[in-house]
């Protein structure tokens, strides 16, 4: 089939949708003539002209409100906040109103807008551009938080969260931008909640979001040398979050690790952790339960600091293969 | 009561700007409002203090000029998007006193189902989008509102109104601007009664009028009379007008003042008793607007003091049906949180 | 001993503090005449002076920048965000200035800044005024996160806050304003990253922040009469947190029952599972590591909703009683 | 070189003013301060291309006329808080090269030890309390530092510098208001270069002139040409005069353009080749202030071009620093989060 990048797998999701449906429609910082600063929106205004690709000031609260007030109204924004960091600006109107609205008018109304972010260190960006600030989401009653790992999932959830009538934070990640998977050409989606077993496996199951998915596979690859399969979870996601499949593989295994770039604290492995720890699978525990995460600091700028801080393939090989060996 | 309100010379001018636009009903029908509006809040206090209530509100006694006023220059199909002190704009776009009432009152019946609550009143049929706890919270939403109005292209309006104290968020800056360079079909009414809870605007602004501010966006901004619901629908029906016109967003100012404290627990420490009586005696919106009515010819004093009964009756009939009305079930606490 | 309210121990802690360092000084909206929106402050500016009791405007993310730039030229600020919801508004300036500067500049500056800030539901304030999201701050890495359940750790932890060289984020609960409690008069500290034991059992450890303190012990009287002894935990600093000694009680109970009024999911209780459940409590374990918390909805306003939202003392009795039945 | 760049009148006016107050060694300096910036800047850019850093940089070239008049008008002991694009306002403000080319390589003898990079140099020592990756991040910062120098009575001001990009932020609204209301010694300086990445300030404002929002504020509010250093001084020299003598905050707008793209990845398809080309031909900063320092007779066109060989030789010396240093080491990572 078809390969396309992350990118021009999200740049082919909202072109469809935008075809599809003429109340879809895009703001965010740059993405017009610049492409926005991943390139994902590159060529949309060409297309669909300056009314439905609009470049807006740097007032990250006002492109918030931006999509919930057209989202009130009938319209179904996609809004694009350049880096994930900058959401920062933003939580007031999305988490006392995107959020909250339906719920507090009785729910009689709702809230039909993505908001698009890149997550993540890994580009030398330093402290105030890479910032993986999922689990704040997914702390909020009223939003949807998805978070896709390859170009595949990327164009379907992308679809589905734009057909969704619930506000949904989707968050990418700088450095899948330019990895390559197959992608159809026609406008599937791939729906919420509905997490993926992305490698069966029988020793130990590995819970992982974004780009961790693909470390982890990386870290499957060489463990099954040594004779360990590792068996491979990606939510997807993150909230509402179908955990079933994550609890069955564990009742599998026996073994659970779960790996995040996010930093480790406070995170969302804490999430993953306790559902196992308070289901059945807990019976079916051999081991204690363990996180690989980011260290407790802001990213460092220098590159091998940087590297350090958050998970490689090579930490999940080490936690996992520990695992196995019953070495915890 | 009407004899002792001085009547501004402006008021017979503005009335006989609008007689001719508004006609006589809707002039009697603003009056009609007024007195709702009063009663509602006055009763809302008294049922706090007997404790059929919980939460907080806050009493808008003493604006009822700006929100009828404002009202009246809009349409059907117009949006509203408000603030924490919001129950006369929502009597004012039409909301039932019952279901307000049932709403404050936590009842099923509510127009939120008692999930809202005084701050999150909504009429989302009447494309009233609702109270907001917090202060600018709706300003940036405007924005949307008058995105999708412009890419709908209806000749719709959205007013937002917020109060002083908002006008020193960021996100008033940031909406303003965003309507003005998009030039959207948006109003802002900054409701000034000069205090932000304890803050009186002399201590956070070092500006007179917060109008002064459209300067920054290179929009219309006047400053009108709060009190006077005739200098408040002129000033509206401009910037609606200017607004279906495509010409973009206008700022408002309305000066007025609150009677009583900003919530239910205030001392009022920040403010004399003769600040507050000097606006109670001298610029009562409702006496003055009474007056004019009366001056003009519109109303008899007796008419007047029939309104004051039927707003009485009518909230009278808002308690009942509140108390008459559910609690929301238990069973479905989980309801309404995910489309 | 002397009893104070949770209100007034704070007062005197502020008033001791600002007493003792000309540096310490206060700013929020409506916190000089008006004593604060639920009073902590009433008093001070009459002793204090406008200049070192400021009244801002409404402008949190102003607030929050006032005290970073204070405190990273001398000053040693105690900012309040009149409702915990409100902070939603100064995020950018706490989670990517305040907790990064130090670390961004090479460990070259500090920024010795407290933000009190009252959380929690039960007043009736509906979905806007009622958040808890401790855990958001728990997640940033250079922030320091307290939680006090009690008068006297009111005061002590927010002197050792204000002593602190870093920022701190103080979160208060508005019911427990009026609760008293004995309180020295000194100007004690409790001394930050000190979980405490508030009650000793053996049957369940209950791990409980800020009013869940409290409601769990109203619970464990109960359960004491059935013979079911409640290990009752604060870990009172949320970050960094002192884990031993919860892990210890772990070992001795072998059952965990973790309460927060926030949101389940993505909240702070997800960590203290996880700490456990990678721990070496994990082999001690009898039972799965139970969560009780708020339901994944906003705070709705009716009274009984409300109330139902967030876990009240007989939730407790119900959760420990079923996990020290083994009827998990 | 010289020759070819013409001279404004409003220059000599300018120089005329200035000569007394700074003497010819700080105007020299001013210069030699200009091509030290834009050696280093073309030097930061050839080491990301030939891939010898990493992370991203934002460049000032064509903007070094407003960080070095900015400078020379401010003390020891004032404060400085810059943004994104600050190397120009670090290096004018003071700082070494040397460190500054080892905290973009991320080494250990960095201004930040590494850790920081190109966004976030700042010299603590020197009051630099940092440049910052936030757009407007440092803007509401000012307002503590500005109160801070009031609690402590100093005679210090605080500048914040930010971009044209950040005016629309609403903490900018939210800093300048408490700023103005409190006095505080704060000099706003909104560098504007007529973009903010690719968004022309034509279509995020509709405003002429940034400046008008001071009078939301009831400040001083000026717009002057900011490739013209002496310009920039006299603006920010009044408004530090202002600041020490307890009178509150100013708001200054340098109009200026930068050459390059917004950052390492830019295809500039916003603006016109022949648009950057008129602003380098004909209104470069140091082109002008060579012009009238040769002109006003203080060096001859020998002098400027050993300026610029000086100004190279500094930057080889500080590259050849940063990769003699060594990076930081892994086990100190976790070092620097908590004092
Ligand atoms: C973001 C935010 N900050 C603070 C508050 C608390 N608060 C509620 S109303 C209010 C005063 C608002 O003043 P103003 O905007 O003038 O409206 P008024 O109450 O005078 O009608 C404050 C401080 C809030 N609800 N939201
Ligand atoms: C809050 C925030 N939003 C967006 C960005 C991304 N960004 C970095 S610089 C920039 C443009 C800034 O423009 P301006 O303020 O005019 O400064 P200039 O780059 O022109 O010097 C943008 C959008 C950011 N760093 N921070
Ligand atoms: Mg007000
Ligand atoms: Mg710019």
């Amino acid at each position: 089939m078809r390969e396309l990048t992350y990118a021009e797998a999200l740049r082919e999701g909202l072109r469809q949708a935008m075809t599809a449906d003429p109340s879809v429609f895009l703001l965010g910082e740059d993405i017009g003539v610049y492409g926005g600063a991943f390139g994902v929106t590159a060529g949309l205004v060409q297309e669909f002209g300056e009314q439905r690709v609009i470049d807006t000031p740097i007032s990250e609260a006002g492109i918030a409100g931006a999509c919930v007030g057209a989202a009130l109204t009938g319209m179904r924004p996609v809004g694009e906040i350049q880096f994930m960091d900058f959401v920062t600006l933003s939580m007031e109107q999305l988490v006392l109103q995107a959020a909250k609205v339906r719920f507090m008018f009785g729910g009689k109304a709702s809230v039909p807008m993505v908001l698009r972010m890149p997550g993540g260190s890994g580009t030398g960006a330093a402290a105030q551009h890479s910032e993986s600030l999922e689990n704040w989401f997914v702390h909020v009653p009223g939003l949807k938080v998805v978070m896709p790992s390859t170009p595949y999932d990327a164009k379907g959830l992308l679809l589905a969260a734009i057909d969704d009538n619930n506000p949904v934070i989707f968050v990418e990640h700088k450095l899948l931008y330019k990895t390559k998977g197959e992608v159809p050409e026609d406008m599937y989606r791939v729906p919420l909640s509905q997490t993926n077993i992305v490698r069966a496996g029988q020793h130990v199951t590995v819970v992982a979001t974004s780009i961790m998915v693909n470390r982890a596979l990386e870290a499957a690859a060489e463990l099954a040398k040594e004779g360990i399969e590792l068996e491979i979870v990606d939510p997807r996601t993150l909230k509402p979050l179908d955990d079933a499949p994550i609890i069955e593989s564990v009742k599998k295994t026996g073994r659970a690790l779960v790996v995040h770039e996010a930093v480790e604290m406070g995170g969302f492995g804490g999430e993953i952790v306790a559902r196992i720890a308070s289901s059945e699978a807990f019976d079916y525990l051999e081991a204690p339960i363990r996180r690989l995460a980011g260290l407790d600091i802001p990213i460092p700028y220098n590159r091998e600091l940087e590297r350090a801080t958050v998970p490689q393939a090579a930490d999940i090989i080490r936690e996992a293969r520990k695992l196995a060996r019953g070495e915890y | 009561m009407v004899a002792n309100s001085p009547l501004l010379p402006e008021a017979i001018q503005h009335y006989h700007q609008v007689v001719e636009e508004l006609g006589p009903d809707t002039l009697k029908k603003m009056l009609q409002d007024m007195h709702t509006i009063r009663a509602f809040e006055e009763r809302a206090e008294q049922l706090y203090a007997l404790g059929k209530t919980h939460g907080t509100m806050h009493l808008s006694i003493g604006q009822e000029g700006t929100a009828v006023g404002a009202s009246a220059a809009l349409r059907d199909g117009d949006y509203l998007l408000n603030h924490h002190r919001g129950h006369g704009h929502c009597l004012a776009w039409g909301s039932t006193p019952d279901r307000m009432m049932a709403e404050f009152m936590g009842r099923e019946t509510g127009y939120c189902r008692g999930r809202g609550g005084s701050m999150h009143i909504a009429d989302v049929e009447a494309n009233n989008l609702g109270a907001n706890g917090i202060v600018a919270g709706g300003v940036p939403i405007a924005v949307g509102v008058g995105l999708s109005i412009k890419m709908r292209q209806t000749d719709q309006v959205c007013m937002v109104i917020f109060g002083d104290g908002a006008a020193n968020e960021g996100a008033f800056h940031e909406s303003i601007n965003m309507a003005a360079i998009w030039n959207l079909p948006v109003i802002y009414l900054c409701e000034n009664n000069g205090y932000a809870m304890s803050t009186a605007v002399t201590k956070s602004f070092t500006i007179e009028n917060i109008s002064t501010r459209a300067a920054s966006y290179n929009i219309p901004g006047v400053t009108v009379d709060g009190n006077d619901p005739l200098a408040v629908y002129l000033a509206i029906s401009e910037a609606a007008a200017r607004a279906r016109r495509g010409e973009g967003p206008s700022l408002v100012e309305a000066k007025t003042y609150r009677y009583k404290g900003h919530s239910r627990s205030d001392r009022q420490a920040y403010r004399t008793r003769d600040e507050v009586n000097d606006w109670i005696d001298n610029r009562d919106p409702i006496k003055r607007f009474s007056t004019l009515l009366v001056t003009v010819g519109l109303l008899t004093e007796e008419e007047v003091a029939a309104m004051r009964d039927t707003a009485a009756t009518t909230i009278d009939q808002a308690v009942e049906f509140s108390e008459n009305s559910p609690e929301p079930d238990l069973s479905t606490i989980l309801e309404g949180v995910y489309a």
